[in-house]
C-alpha cells in the first residue's frame, strides 16, 4: 500500500496540471465550447502530443502502457477544468473497448489512430428504454453477405455528433433484458443517420439511427456484454476521478467566494455556520476522493463481482458527495452561483450530468444492496 | 379547535378548485405542470382572468380590489390555484408593490397605480438587491439626489427578475447619504421607459433568462413617484419583506409535483416494471410527502395565527415555512431528475414554434431545467442562512 | 379550520399545565420513579380528581366525553413531564378499547372504575415474532366450560406488571398473520403469570403468561383486528401528542442550556452554527406539533385507509424529529446530555421508546409508501 | 502509487488476525460483540496477553516496546483487533500519557511507568476536562501550589473515564495562576490512593458507569511527579492530543458491528420473511458502508501521509476521521436498534451471575444502550463542533 505517486507518474501529473491551470480557465473554456463543435481540436492535437490520447493502450499500439492510475491523475485534472473534449468517449470508453474486446487487426487499426488524434469514437449504448443497464438491448443485428448489419436506435451517445467510428452494442439474440446474445460492433459514421446536440453541461451527445448499417464486430457478438461490462465498470473508475476535480473546483471555488465576499462588514467565511458547512463539504470531498481511489484500485480486478461491489459503492459515493457539495456550493454563493457567467454553476451541471451517467447514487446503492453490501458477507 | 373545514370553506374550495380549471386556459395551465418558461402574456392573461372575477388581488384592502377573505379561505385559495398549475398573479404587483402603495402612499397615487397594478396593465419589477449588498440589503448605494422637483437617480440593481417585461420598477434609493445604513433610503416608483436606464439579462444555469441587472444613469424621476415620506422607505421595505409571506411554503406546487411524478413514474419502467412499483422509490416518495403534510399544517398554523397578528408585523414563524418549503421543493425537482433517469441529460430548451422533435420522452425535458432553477428558492427572498438567523433571534432568542 | 382552543379545553389545558409545571419537575419525576410500582399513586388520584382518567369516555360513564383534542392536551403535558404514571396504557388504550369494542355491560361496569382510578387496564398485544404487526397473533384463546380460555406469551406488555385487568389478543382461529380470526380479550390479571421490569425510559412493563387463563370476550372474537386497529390509531395520535411535548422540553432545555452555559468567553448560543441547528430542531419541533395535531384530526376519521394513511404519516414525522431533536438536544448539551443526573438524556430515552412503540419511523415510512402516499392518487 | 498491500503487509495482516482470534478469550471477544460493559479483569487479561507479544504499545518508542512499524501495519493490527472484537489496549496507558511520559519524562520516571504502562499494572485515568471549561479546556482551574518539594492540588476534574479502576491519574493543573489561559498550566501526575482524593461515579443514560467526577481536597503531590517543565503542561497536553489519532475513526469496530447486523438481521423476521431480505433495510445498510469503505480508505491516506509529518505534529485531516467515524459509529447503533424493534424496549443491564432469564432475545439486550452510549462518541475527545472548528481554520483557512 503507497499512495505516492512514481517519477512517471508525478510528471505526467504536474504536466496536465499546468495545461488544465494555463489553457483551461473559466473563459478559455467558454470559446471552445463556442466552436463549431462544441470542444477544442487544437487542444486534442495538444492532448495528442503530450501522449494523452494513447495514454492507456499498450506501446506496442502506439501508446504509452498507463494503468487506471493515470487514467485517474488526467480524468481529475480534466474534472477541475471542466475540459469539454471527448476524452472519456473517445479514449476511455472507445479506446477501452477496443483494447479489451477487440481483434489484433483492430487494435492495431485503431488505438494507434486514437492515440494520434486522427479518430474518434463513440459508445452508442442507450436505447430509449434501457435506462441504466446495459444489457437492455433492443437494437438488433444480423448476418448479411458474409458481415453484419445492425436496425435499431440508440441514444443520448456521447459525443457520437463528432465520433468517426461507433461501437454499438446489439442484439444478436434473445430477448431485451437477457445477458446473452448481445455483440458489440464497429459502425462507421458514415454510415448511420445522426443528430447532435448539447447536454445540459455543455458537452455534447447524438441521437443514432441505424438503418441497416455496416458493422463489424468486435469481440464474440453473441457474448460480448461481460467484456462491455469491464470496459463500462473502468470507466465508472475514471469517471468518479473526473467528479473529484469537478468537486474539488467547486469547493475551491466556494473557499474564495467566502474569503473574499464581505457582508455585514466583515468575509463571510467569518461567519461560522457557514464554516461548519465547508467544514462538511470538506469531509464530503475526501470521502469522495477515497472511493475514487478505490474505484481506481479495483478496475482491474479480475473477479467480476468483487470489481462490480467496489465500483458501485464508489459511483453511489461520488453521487452523493457531488450532490452535497455541488448544492452547497450554489447556496454558499447564493445568486452569483446560479448564473451562467461564473463557474461554479457549470460545475455543479457537469457534476449533476456525472451522477447520472452509468446509473445515479440512488441506482447504485440499491445495486449494491442487492449485491450484498461490502462487508461481512 | 376544530381542525376541519367548515362546509363553507369546503363549498369554497370546490368553487376555486372549478373556477381555476376551467377559466383559467389549459394550455397555460399545461406549461406551468410541465415546467416550461410562461410568456409574458401567459402571465398577463391569466392574472386578468383571476382579477376580472375580483381573484387576482384578494389580499388587497376591500377598496381597492380585497375580498377579506378569511386565512382559510386565502390558504385554500392559493392551494387550489398551485394545484391546478395556475400561474400565480405577479407577486412584485400583488403581494410586493401593491400593499406598500395601498398602505403609505397618496390617494392619488393610489387611484393611479393600484387599479391597473391589480389587472397587470403595469407590469411591475424589484429594485431592491445591488451587487455590493447581497443578503445584507440595507447597504444599498444606489442613490437619488433630490433636485427641484426630480430625483436624480445613478447606481445599479441586480436579480431583478422579469424586468424584461416591467413597465415599472419600485426603487429603495439612498437619498440622505449621510445618515447611516438603514436611515435615508427612500421607496421611489420609476418608469422603466426613462432615459437613462439599460437592463441587462443575467443566464442562469438553467439556461433561462428570469433575472436581469438594472442600470441608472442620471435617470430624472418626478418627485411625485416618490412613496410615503422621504427617508421611510426602510419601513416600507419591511412592511412589504412581511407581507403575506405565507404563500412562500408553496405547498400546493409541490402537491401538484408530486402529482406529476407519480405519473411519470408509472411511464418509466425499471427492470421490467414500472418505477413507482419499486419500494424504494415510493418510500422517498413517501418521505417527502410526510413533510410535505406537515408543511401544509404548519402553513395552516401560521395561516390561522394572523388573525391575531397586527397588520404588516411579519410572523417570525413564516420563516419556518420558506425554510422547510423551499426544501422540499427542491427535493421534488430531485425526485423528478430521478424518474426520468438518462432523459434528463439532452439539453432542449423550450422555444415557441420549435421544429426539430423533441429527443427522449416530452416529459423528461424539463427536469433538470427545473432541478437547476429550484436551487434558487433557497437563495432568494432572504436566503435559508438568513431565515435561520431570523428564527434564531426573534423566536429562540439566541 | 379553528385552532383556537375552546374555553373548556383552555381550562383543561391550563390545569393540566400547571399540575405538570408544579408537580412534575425532575426531582420530583426521579421520587416518582422510586416508588415501589415506579409511578405515583398519590398523582394517579389527583388525575382521577381532575377528572383526567375519565376524560374520553362518556358521561354516561362517569367520564367527561372528551375526544381526541383533549386527550391531545393532557398527552403534551405528560410529555413535558415525561410522566411515567400508567395513563397511556389505562385510559387511552385500555379504556380506548373498552370503550370501542366493549359490551354495554363491560363499559358499565368498567369504564367509571377506570375513571375513579379504581381499575387500571394493559393491552397485552406483542409477541415475541411480531414485531409491530397487530395481526401476528399466536396466541390462542377457545372455548370451555361456556367460557374463553387463552394460553399464550404476550411481552412488553405496557403497565402490565400493575395492571388489574388485561386486554389480550388472541386467535380463535386462522394461521399467525390472518387478519380475521383475533379476537380481544378481557382476562383478570389474577389468573396470569406475569414479571414486571423496567423499560429503557424508566416507565415499566410486563412479560405476561397464560396458562389457560379464564376470558370474557370484548366485541367479536372472532373478529376485533379492525376495532383494535381503530383504537391503536387513536392511540398513536395521543402518543404523537405526548411526543410532541418530549421533544418541545428537549429543545427548550437546550435553549435554556446555549443561553447560560459559557465558554470562550461567551454564551455558547452565541455561536452561529449552534443557533442554525437550533433553528433546525425547532422546525423539526413544529413539524412534528403540526403532524400530532393532524393525527388527532384523522384520529376519528371513520374511512380506516384514510386513517391510516394519515396516523402512519404522522407517526413517522414524530419519529424522525424526534430522533433529530433528541440527537442534537444531546450533542448541544455536551457531557452533561449523557448524565442520568440532567432531564434530557430522559427524554431522549423516552422519545427513543416512543418513536419504536407501534412501528419506528422507517417501519411507518415503509408502510405509507404501500398505501400509495398521501398525495395525487 | 500501488494501492493494494504488499505481500507482506498481506502476511501481517494474516498473522494480527490468527493472533487475536487464537490468543484472546473468545468470552471477552463475544461480550465486545454484544455490547456489553468488559470488567477491569477483562481489560486487564486482555492486554496483558498483547504486551506479552509486544503488541500493546506497538507506535511506543523502540527501547519502550514500541514496534517500529510502518503506517500500513498499525493499521492493519488496529482493523484486525477491532474486527477481532479485541478490547483495544486502555488508551490512557497506550496513546495518552505512554507517549508523553516517553517524549518528555526524565529516565527515572521512565523507567518507573512506562513498563507497568504497557503491562496495565498501572491503570491510568485523565484528569482534564473540569466542570466549568467543557470544549474550552485550556480554562481549567484546578490549582497546583508549590510547597517545598510538594505541589498542593484543590479542584475538581469531570468525565474522568473508568476512574474507579485507576491506580493513577494524569492531571493538568494550574501552577502559574497570574499566567494567561494556555500558559502556566503543569502535567501532573498523582497516586489514586493519595489523601484527598474523592471519586464520584456519573451514571450515563445507557446506565452505564464510565465516568466519574474527582476531586482533590489539599492533596499532596511529590514534585517529581511533574512531567518535563513547569508551565509547559499545555504543550504536552496538546501534544498528546495530537498523538496516533487515526485509531479514532474506529472502522474495525463499524465494521464488526456491520457484521453484527447482519446476522442479526438474518434472524429477526418481518412480514414473514427475513429482515435482511427487506431492500430498503438493506439499502440503508449500503448506504453506511459506502461511508464506512469511504472512511477507510481516507484513513489509510492519512496513515499513508503519516510518515511525512513531523513527529507529534497532529495532522488536521485526523479530524475528518473523528468527524465521519463518529457518525458511522452512531448510524450502526441505530441499525442495530432498528434490528431488534421492539425487543430493544427492555431495560436489562448485564450483570454477573444475573438469575431472571433475558427478556426477549438475548442479542436485543445491549441495541438501546448502545445506541444512548455511542451518543458520547461525536461529543468526547473534542466534540464534532470543535473538530469543524479546526479543520475549518487548520485546512480550510476560514
Amino acid at each position: 500500500m503507497d499512495f505516492d505517486l512514481t517519477d512517471e507518474q508525478r510528471l505526467l501529473k504536474d504536466s496536465v496540471d499546468r495545461l488544465i491551470t494555463e489553457r483551461y480557465d473559466f473563459e478559455s473554456r467558454n470559446k471552445y465550447r463556442a466552436e463549431p463543435e462544441g470542444w477544442s481540436r487544437a487542444l486534442w492535437e495538444q492532448y495528442a502530443e503530450l501522449g494523452l490520447l494513447g495514454l492507456p493502450f499498450p506501446e506496442s499500439y502506439g501508446g504509452f502502457g498507463g494503468g487506471p492510475v493515470e487514467t485517474m491523475i488526467v480524468m481529475e485534472a480534466f474534472g477541475r477544468g471542466l475540459a469539454v473534449e471527448p476524452y472519456f468517449a473517445t479514449v476511455v470508453l472507445g479506446g477501452g473497448l477496443i483494447h479489451q474486446a477487440g481483434s489484433e487487426e483492430q487494435k492495431s487499426a485503431l488505438l494507434p489512430q486514437i492515440a494520434s488524434g486522427e479518430a474518434l469514437l463513440a459508445f452508442a449504448h442507450v436505447e430509449r428504454q434501457s435506462r441504466y443497464d446495459l444489457a437492455n438491448v433492443t437494437t438488433r443485428a444480423h448476418r448479411a453477405d458474409g458481415g453484419w448489419r445492425i436496425n435499431g436506435e440508440k441514444s443520448i451517445v456521447l459525443h457520437g455528433d463528432v465520433a468517426d467510428q461507433l461501437i454499438v452494442s446489439a442484439r444478436t439474440s434473445g430477448s431485451p433484458s437477457d445477458r446473452a446474445g448481445i455483440g458489440l460492433f464497429l459502425v462507421d459514421a458514415k454510415d448511420v443517420t445522426r443528430r447532435g446536440y448539447p447536454l445540459q453541461d455543455g458537452l455534447r451527445a447524438a441521437e443514432v439511427k441505424l438503418d441497416d448499417a455496416r458493422a463489424e464486430p468486435l469481440s464474440n457478438p453473441e457474448g460480448a456484454l461481460s467484456v462491455a461490462e469491464q470496459v463500462v465498470d473502468a470507466a465508472i473508475g475514471a469517471l468518479c476521478a473526473e467528479a473529484v476535480g469537478v468537486m474539488q473546483s467547486m469547493h475551491e471555488l466556494t473557499l474564495d467566494y467566502l474569503k473574499t465576499r464581505r457582508q455585514f462588514g466583515r468575509p463571510i467565511g467569518d461567519f461560522q455556520a457557514l464554516q461548519h458547512r465547508a467544514v462538511d463539504m470538506y469531509v464530503a470531498l475526501e470521502q469522495a476522493r477515497s472511493m475514487a481511489l478505490f474505484a481506481t484500485m479495483m478496475a482491474a480486478e479480475e473477479d467480476p463481482a468483487e470489481r462490480r461491489r467496489a465500483i458501485t459503492a464508489a459511483k453511489a459515493q461520488i453521487g452523493r458527495s457531488g450532490r452535497h457539495i455541488g448544492q452547497e456550493a450554489i447556496q454558499l454563493h447564493g445568486g452569483i452561483g446560479m448564473t451562467m457567467e461564473y463557474k461554479v454553476g457549470h460545475a455543479f451541471k457537469r457534476m449533476t450530468m456525472i451522477d447520472i451517467m452509468f446509473g445515479d447514487a440512488g441506482a447504485h446503492t440499491e445495486e449494491l444492496a442487492r449485491l450484498g453490501g461490502l462487508f461481512g458477507t | 379547535m376544530d381542525l376541519n373545514f367548515t362546509p363553507e370553506e369546503r363549498a369554497f374550495r370546490e368553487e376555486a378548485r372549478r373556477f381555476f380549471r376551467t377559466e383559467v386556459p389549459e394550455k397555460i395551465r399545461r406549461k406551468v405542470e410541465e415546467g416550461h418558461h410562461l410568456s409574458k402574456e401567459d402571465i398577463v392573461t391569466s392574472q386578468r382572468i383571476l382579477n376580472a372575477r375580483g381573484w387576482a388581488v384578494p389580499a388587497w384592502p376591500r377598496e381597492w380590489g380585497g375580498q377579506d377573505w378569511s386565512p382559510a379561505q386565502m390558504y385554500l385559495y392559493q392551494d387550489e390555484m398551485q394545484q391546478a398549475n395556475v400561474p400565480s398573479p405577479l407577486p412584485f404587483n400583488v403581494s410586493m408593490v401593491g400593499p406598500v402603495i395601498a398602505e403609505f402612499a397618496n390617494e392619488e397615487q393610489k387611484r393611479r397605480f393600484l387599479p391597473a397594478t391589480a389587472n397587470l396593465d403595469i407590469w411591475w419589477c424589484q429594485g431592491f438587491s445591488e451587487p455590493g449588498a447581497g443578503s445584507d440589503l440595507a447597504s444599498l448605494r444606489t442613490s437619488a439626489r433630490r433636485v427641484g422637483d426630480k430625483y436624480i437617480v445613478n447606481g445599479q440593481k441586480t436579480w431583478t427578475t422579469l424586468a424584461q417585461h416591467a413597465d415599472w420598477i419600485f426603487n429603495l434609493v439612498r437619498t440622505d447619504p449621510s445618515a447611516k445604513k438603514q436611515e435615508g433610503i427612500s421607496f421611489l416608483l420609476i418608469d422603466m421607459k426613462t432615459h437613462g436606464i439599460k437592463v441587462r439579462p443575467i443566464q442562469t444555469i438553467d439556461g433561462g433568462h428570469e433575472v436581469n441587472e438594472v442600470f441608472f444613469d442620471d435617470v430624472e424621476v418626478p418627485a411625485e413617484n416618490l412613496v410615503g415620506e422621504e427617508n421611510k422607505g426602510w419601513d416600507y421595505a419591511k412592511f412589504l419583506l412581511g407581507h403575506e409571506r405565507t404563500g412562500i411554503a408553496r405547498v400546493g406546487i409541490s402537491k401538484a409535483r408530486i402529482k406529476r411524478i407519480k405519473e411519470l413514474a408509472a411511464l418509466e419502467r425499471i427492470g421490467g416494471r414500472p418505477l413507482i412499483e419499486d419500494q424504494h422509490f415510493r418510500e422517498k416518495l413517501a418521505a417527502v410527502e410526510i413533510e410535505l403534510k406537515a408543511l401544509e399544517m404548519t402553513q395552516l398554523r401560521v395561516v390561522a395565527d394572523e388573525r391575531k397578528r397586527e397588520r404588516g408585523k411579519p410572523n417570525p414563524a413564516s420563516s419556518i415555512l420558506k425554510l422547510k418549503g423551499s426544501v422540499i421543493q427542491q427535493l421534488t425537482t430531485e425526485l423528478l431528475m430521478e424518474v426520468v433517469g438518462p432523459h434528463a441529460m439532452p439539453y432542449q430548451p423550450s422555444e415557441e414554434g420549435r421544429n426539430e422533435p423533441i429527443i427522449g420522452p416530452e416529459y423528461a425535458t424539463e427536469a433538470a431545467p427545473t432541478y437547476f432553477n429550484y436551487r434558487k428558492v433557497s437563495i432568494y427572498g432572504g436566503s435559508n442562512e438568513i431565515q435561520r438567523n431570523i428564527v434564531a433571534k426573534a423566536i429562540l432568542g439566541l
